[in-house]
């Protein structure tokens, strides 16, 4: 079976430096692939090249047979890769609901006039995608629900504010999330609730899911595959337990241990 | 400045057992789910008159809204004449007609474009192109208009495409020298000898150089001339409101999300599948359009357009009214050109300056300070000084007393027994202006009791001030002037603006 | 916090609403629209107004201040004499500023509105006079300035039987310049500075067409009247030019000029200044300095008396003494039978005849069918030890 | 070729630009720590230029000044540069500091009221007309030639070299004093510099100080060249400078020098040589820049940034 998303020996250097360096990876439809790594790995910058943020300077990266790499970012999210930011990156004036809804953008068609005129398409996708932003914040439950549509997103806790980055990125109809640590400042049992969101996502919402995770716990729990990169280039990959024990990862750990720990 | 030391900051506002107010964007607590439950209760302490008028403010659906903010424009025509239509009603209604297309720039989808007003002159100078005795030629406003828009979306599209490159103050300053660059143009292609030579037609008179181009015919659809202030001042009217409508529509359609969306984060919205090079295109251009027709509004009211009108000047003013409006407030523009263009255009007599300007610094006071007592003191306090001053001056320093108030009316001659009018100004009132700045500055730093006390000398410092220097400018440096404070005041007090929503940013 | 800024700005926005319409509604039952503006009949009683467009502050301070000055002056001595009196309106147009027009529009406007104004004295540019011919046009106002000289604003044929004034025009005194400089001069090498504003390059582009149909070598250039710093083009001034002439508004401009010639080793060039410059500061730089100016009887006893009650001389404001003399005679005319319209006062200064014994400007005042005065000569001047003295 | 054209401008436009350099290192000093476009800097060397005239109005005036014309000139810079600085710090502690952490517009909205606050004080106080330096009577300029074709007056000496001395005495305080290295500290990371116990409130003031006051330097410099000064002088020569920062490379301090010749000289020689420069001078420094952010978005000598997500 073909690959949801394939990376093909795909370069990237800032300057002198070799962040990604001929990496090949991919995802297969629904399945779960964790990315880890101690910090500068190159992880993030994996994600920035998948989603065109940055540009390979070789290889290729396909995603359901097409290429996407050299495509402008959004034209690769319209394709059907969605992802969340390690940092935050929520348009925290806008309510909760619109920042659902402003990532539907690329299924809508109706133009500023038609929306100035409140024309009939304009008024009809309007209503559709509403509806299907409050189905994806529906997906969280009692916690992003009711009220708090209408507040605006920087009144969100942080975890909310990670739950409604993937309510976002569910809502451009993707059908492979990259999710750049979801549980990263969660309490214990917030991380447990977003292990088992993420299964969920999998199982209930059929998307694939290729996520960078620093909890080990959450990486062993969702993982169907894990991929250990170091300096740009995949240093093992496997089950988590032939990762997690690989020696070539022990000693990328421990190379920068008091790093690692500090995460 | 003095009028808005009275209206600093202060712990005044709410009675001493409210909360604190938690909505001032420096208290916000970010992140905090309690903040949440707490808006309804939030909501509910918004105590007084005001809060009422807020509460009743937001249950209000739109068309209500609108009604409201453009009824009385609707009858201002009809209780006064044409002078005042034109001063008070039709400039501030083409203002604010063009502080809409600026909102939608900068407080839509966050592009700091400082060369907004070009596409007024744009405007205002390509109607006078098609129509007018100055080119010859007479195209009716039906054909005109469409053509001045396009053509102005066409050239906000050429403005907006450095904003794919250029981000923030860069953008500012790139988009800044546009500005610069069309006046020196206008000020130039007259056909001269230092203008251009363009291909195929060689030298032309366009633009009649720096004495402006003049003649240009009335605004005139299939046939009907629209002659009157007051014919255009409808014209106007009609045309924001139905824009004010369309815009609010856009605001709340995937695009008016979309550019929201970039304002907030470029890059989030990128991935978030929105083209953000192609918003950033529409909005510079829907800017570049809506100017371009308030240009056009503007050419055929002046019958002319001129270099100087088309300058940093505007620029300023429409973007006090946009900030003062709140960024990205549709109806707040509306307030904001009030404001900016009324309050200057009522400063043109000295005695009704003196008017504002006392009334402004006693509602700020009375405003400002609670409980109740405190600007009663302080009011009585500076009664009282004034007098005190006065009778010590009359006595040692007959010099001091020796000026007049030229046409003050009743409050004038009043004044005269009370602020200090020395002969010969031009230096005292220098020196009073300077310490007049620092108390104020002071008075920010001052809390309580020892803010009222220090209140008292500065109240009189400021009309010391106003009597002796500012009144002498009232239309010209001195407007400016209290433009200048009052922004650096809203800022400091309101960043997003009077009527705009309070924001947070997290860099 | 919100809330006290919030009512804060609503009271003001209430108040300039409220104000407004409370100062417009004492105006609105006397003038009920433009259309019969013109036509409107004022009673003129004791004291009647004449409107005076000037900029009274602004960049262009320095010119309006000697306008308004004059133009008082006028009203004071006539008050004086007369049992009827004169009052001026002032509107502020600041000239040169940074919202271009759009003042001077606005205080035409009001003076248009202002239902006992029957007459207005300036404005001062001529981009403010072609700005406010819709309004006061539109109001039945005839209109006089003392400084609006750009040739083609009367024959333009716009505002004919609207607008007069008491300034020669360009075009004549570009002949006097250039039959100066060619004439008596006999120089063949001129470089020409503007200083970019409707004034300058008005008079610029006469003088050069003048000169280049005498077959004198002309360099043009100009330099924004902002500007100050004029080395790199003083550089590129060639070296055998013999005369620069700056038709500038601003003396203080055309001292900096004249000073960084001479730093810049240029001493021996020539200048020649136009009316704006007419001042002291432009003739101290020496002995190569030349100016024009319109023709003012210096043994006119009201030069001296204006002399001895302001400080200064601000002979540039002189021809709005002239004009609010016009203004005033033709508004006495219209009232002879106790009321006037707009329209009376338009064709009585049409028909201004002041004899040259009473005029200040030594010669007699009368309008062409444009506008512009019959007699239009113009003086030239010498810089002799830091004084101009008239040569031709 | 017309040498002594050439040499005219290339005289000139270094005079220029070396008032541009010090206008744009306040410029870049500022925006390098606190990301803010200081709207208000050209009319703080607007106010220089003012102080500069009060005081020798003050010691006498130009014609006869209590103390010899050096003197005066030095007393002038002196006291300028410290009116200015104190100025400076005020504008900061009171228009941007309480904005620190507003949106980023609104410390620049703040910086544009603070400018026109300043320019129309200035208009108010002391009207629209031009006050003379009158250098001429103050020092007696004189000019050296060398050559036929080149030439130069003792004050274009003065002022190039001023400036030139200025920004070799900043550089000195920003790379050996505690102060200029925890300013180097705050303009690479603010929140770092702040944990690691600098007190950014004293640097930022610092900064604002060493900037204001460098510009009220480039001000007497312009009276003294040009021979005169007015209250709308700040406008344009702010946006020269802020232009010269971003040509060099904002943040840079080299680089805002290298930018203020560039401007100098790009002006001088556009006037000089291309068509209508005098009128067009600035349209040419606009073209100049439009090119400096095509080829390199973050200036000369301006460091690349790389998005970081």
């Amino acid at each position: 079976m073909a690959a949801l998303l394939e990376l093909r020996d795909v370069s990237k250097a800032f300057g002198g430096l070799q962040v990604i360096d001929h990496l090949n990876l991919h995802v297969d439809e629904g399945e779960i692939v964790s990315v880890i790594g101690p910090n500068g790995a190159g992880k993030t910058t994996v994600f920035n090249l998948i989603t065109g943020i940055y540009h390979v300077d070789s290889g290729e990266i396909v995603f359901e047979g097409d290429k996407v790499s050299g495509l402008p970012p959004h034209a690769i999210t319209n394709r059907g890769i969605a992802r969340t930011f390690q940092t935050l990156r929520l348009f925290l004036n806008m309510t909760v609901l619109e920042n659902v809804m402003a990532a539907e953008y690329g299924q809508t068609k109706a133009t500023a006039l038609e929306a100035m005129l409140q024309l009939p398409r304009a008024r009809r996708e309007e209503k559709r995608i509403r509806k299907v932003a409050e189905e994806k914040l529906a997906f969280f439950g009692q916690r992003l629900a009711g009220y708090r549509h209408d507040q605006p997103a920087y009144s969100l806790s942080y975890a909310n504010r990670r739950r409604l980055e993937i309510a976002r990125a569910m809502a451009t109809n993707a059908r492979l999330l990259l999710l750049d640590e979801p549980a990263a400042g969660m309490n214990p049992h917030e991380t447990h609730e977003i292990t088992e969101l993420i299964g969920k996502l999998r199982d209930d919402a059929d998307y694939s899911i290729l996520v960078i995770e620093h909890d080990m716990h959450v990486v062993e729990g969702i993982s169907d595959r894990v991929i250990a990169l170091d300096h740009g280039v995949k240093i093992a990959e496997g089950l988590f337990d032939e990762v997690a024990t690989h020696p070539l990862v022990i000693e990328a750990y421990l190379g920068v241990r008091a790093e690692a720990e500090a995460v | 400045m003095s009028s808005l030391g009275g209206g600093q900051p202060g712990e005044g506002g709410l009675p001493a057992a409210a909360p604190e107010p938690v909505d001032a964007p420096d208290r916000v607590k970010v992140g905090v789910d309690e903040w949440v439950a707490e808006a309804e209760g939030r909501r509910a302490a918004r105590s007084g008159l005001t809060g009422a008028l807020v509460r009743v403010w937001e249950r209000l659906p739109a068309p209500a809204r609108l009604a409201i903010l453009i009824g009385p424009f609707a009858i201002f025509p009809f209780i006064t004449n044409e002078g005042n239509l034109y001063r008070y009603g039709l400039i501030t209604i083409i203002y604010a007609l063009l502080a809409l297309g600026l909102n939608v720039v900068v407080g839509f989808a966050g592009l700091l474009d400082l060369g907004y007003v070009a596409f007024f002159g744009v405007g205002a100078y390509l109607y006078g192109i098609m129509a007018s005795g100055h080119s010859g030629h007479h195209l009716q406003a039906e054909i005109a208009i469409p053509i001045v828009v396009i053509s102005t979306a066409l050239f906000g599209l050429l403005l907006g495409l450095t904003s794919w490159r250029l981000l923030g103050d860069y953008l500012a300053i790139v988009t800044l020298f546009f500005l610069q660059a069309f006046v020196i143009f206008v000020n130039n292609a007259n056909g001269g000898l230092n203008d251009f030579s363009y291909p195929f037609v060689g030298k032309v008179d366009l633009t009649g150089g720096s004495n402006g181009l003049d003649q240009i015919d009335p605004l005139n659809f299939f046939g009907y001339h629209i002659t009157t202030t007051k014919g255009y001042y409808f014209f106007t009217l009609i045309s924001i409101t139905l824009l004010m409508t369309m815009l609010y529509f856009v605001n709340g359609s995937r695009t008016g999300r979309a550019w929201r969306a970039l304002r907030e984060d470029p890059l989030a919205a990128e991935v978030m599948s929105v083209p953000v090079n192609r918003l950033k295109l529409l909005a510079f251009m829907f800017g570049a359009a809506t100017a371009g027709f308030s240009g056009t509004i503007y050419g055929a009211v002046q019958s002319g357009a001129f270099p100087g009108d088309y300058d940093v000047g505007l620029l300023i003013t429409i973007y006090a009214i946009v900030i003062l409006g709140g960024l990205g407030s549709i109806g707040g523009v509306v307030i904001g050109a009030l404001v900016v263009n009324g309050a200057p255009e009522l400063l043109r007599s000295s005695s009704n300056a003196r008017f504002l300007f006392y009334g402004v610094l006693l509602l700020a006071l009375f405003i400002a300070m609670r409980p109740w007592y405190k600007p009663v003191v302080v009011l009585l306090g500076t009664i009282a000084f004034g007098f005190a001053v006065h009778g010590i001056a009359s006595a040692v320093w007959s010099r001091g007393t020796a000026g007049h108030i030229e046409g003050g009316g009743q409050l004038g001659r009043a004044l005269e027994h009370w602020v200090l009018l020395p002969r010969n100004t031009s230096s005292i009132a220098g020196w009073a202006y300077f310490a007049l700045i620092v108390a104020a500055l002071v008075l920010t730093l001052l809390r309580g009791w020892w803010r009222a006390l220090a209140l008292i000398p500065t109240l009189y410092l400021a009309s010391f001030v106003w009597e002796n220097k500012l009144v002498e400018q009232v239309s010209g440096a001195t407007r400016l002037i209290l433009l200048g404070g009052l922004l650096v005041v809203i800022m400091n007090v309101r960043p997003s603006g009077i009527f705009g929503t309070s924001r947070v940013e997290i860099a | 916090m919100k809330k006290v800024v919030v009512a804060a700005t609503l009271a003001a926005a209430l108040a300039v609403l409220a104000t407004a319409a409370w100062g417009s509604t004492k105006g609105s039952t006397k003038v009920a629209s433009q259309a019969n503006a013109s036509s409107a009949l004022v009673k003129c009683g004791k004291t009647r107004s004449i409107g005076l467009l000037a900029p009274i502050t602004g960049p262009a301070a320095s010119l309006g201040q000697p306008q308004v000055h004059w133009a008082k002056f006028f009203v004071s001595n006539y008050n004086k004499t007369h049992r009827k009196k004169f009052k001026l309106v002032p509107e502020d147009t600041q000239l040169g500023a940074a919202n271009g027009t759009a003042e001077a529009v606005k205080g035409a406007q009001a003076l248009g509105s202002s239902a006992s104004v029957l007459g207005v004295v300036g404005p001062a540019g001529s981009n403010e006079v072609k700005a406010t011919t819709g309004a006061l046009k539109g109001a039945g106002l005839g209109w006089v300035s003392g400084s609006a000289t750009n040739t083609q604003i009367t024959l333009d044929g716009t505002r004919t039987g609207f607008f007069f004034r008491t300034v020669p025009p360009d075009s004549s005194q570009s002949k006097s310049v250039t039959g100066y400089i060619t004439g008596t001069l006999k120089l063949k090498r001129v470089y020409i500075i503007d200083d970019q504003e409707a004034y300058s390059t008005g008079l610029a582009d006469e003088v050069q067409a003048q000169l280049q149909a005498k077959g004198v070598t002309v360099g043009r250039d100009g330099v924004s009247q902002q500007q100050s710093d004029f080395t790199s083009l003083i550089n590129k001034i060639p070296r055998n030019t013999q005369l620069v002439y700056l038709p500038w508004q601003l003396p203080p401009k055309g001292k900096a000029f004249g000073q960084q010639m001479k730093s810049q080793g240029r001493a021996g060039v020539k200048l020649m200044g136009s009316d704006g410059l007419f001042d002291p500061l432009f003739s101290s730089l020496g002995n190569n300095v030349y100016d024009s100016f319109f023709p003012l009887n210096p043994a006119d006893k009201r030069v001296a008396a204006f002399k001895a009650s302001h400080k200064g001389t601000e002979l540039f404001g002189a021809p709005s003494y002239v004009a609010a003399q016009v203004v005033a005679g033709a508004i006495d005319r219209a009232c002879k039978n106790g009321t006037a319209t707009r329209a009376e006062v338009r064709a009585q200064i049409k028909k201004t005849s002041i004899a040259a014994s009473a005029s200040l400007l030594g010669l007699k005042v009368a309008f062409d069918k444009h506008g512009d005065m019959v007699k239009k000569p113009f003086g030239i001047y010498h810089s002799v030890k830091g004084v101009f003295v008239r040569v031709a | 070729m017309n040498w002594s054209l050439f040499f005219g401008e290339l005289v000139s436009g270094l005079t220029l630009g070396s008032i541009y350099a010090l206008i744009a290192l306040g410029y870049t000093m500022v925006y390098g720590i606190l990301k803010l476009l200081n709207f208000a800097h050209g009319d703080v060397y607007m106010v220089g230029a003012f102080v500069g005239f009060f005081v020798l109005k003050w010691l006498g005036g130009p014609l006869a000044p209590a103390v010899t014309g050096w003197l005066a000139v030095a007393i002038m810079f002196t006291v300028a540069m410290l009116a200015c600085g104190a100025l400076g710090v005020g504008i900061e502690r009171f228009a941007y500091r309480p904005l620190r952490n507003a949106p980023r517009i609104a410390p620049l909205i703040s910086a544009l009221g603070v400018s026109i606050f300043l320019q129309n004080s200035a208009l108010l106080l002391w009207g629209p007309q031009f006050r003379d330096y009158d250098t001429f009577d103050l020092v007696g300029v004189k000019s050296y030639h060398i050559g036929t074709n080149f030439f130069i007056s003792n004050v274009q000496i003065l002022t190039i070299s001023v400036s030139i001395g200025l920004t070799i005495l900043l550089a000195l305080v920003i790379s050996r004093t505690r102060t200029g290295k925890a300013m180097r500290a705050t303009s690479f990371d603010r929140d770092a510099a702040e944990m690691m116990g600098i007190s950014i409130d004293r640097v930022i003031s610092f900064t604002f100080f060493l900037g204001s006051a460098l510009a009220a330097a480039g001000g007497i410099m312009f009276g003294l060249v040009f021979g005169q000064i007015f209250s709308l002088m700040g406008f344009t020569a702010g946006l020269k400078g802020f232009t010269a920062a971003v040509v060099g490379g904002i943040g840079s301090i080299p680089g805002a020098v290298l930018g203020g010749f560039l401007i100098g000289l790009t002006e001088a020689f556009a006037t000089g040589y291309l068509p209508g420069g005098s009128v067009y001078a600035n349209l040419y420094v606009f073209a100049l820049l439009i090119v400096m952010f095509l080829i390199r978005p973050t200036g000369l000598l301006g460091s690349p940034v790389i998005q970081k997500v």
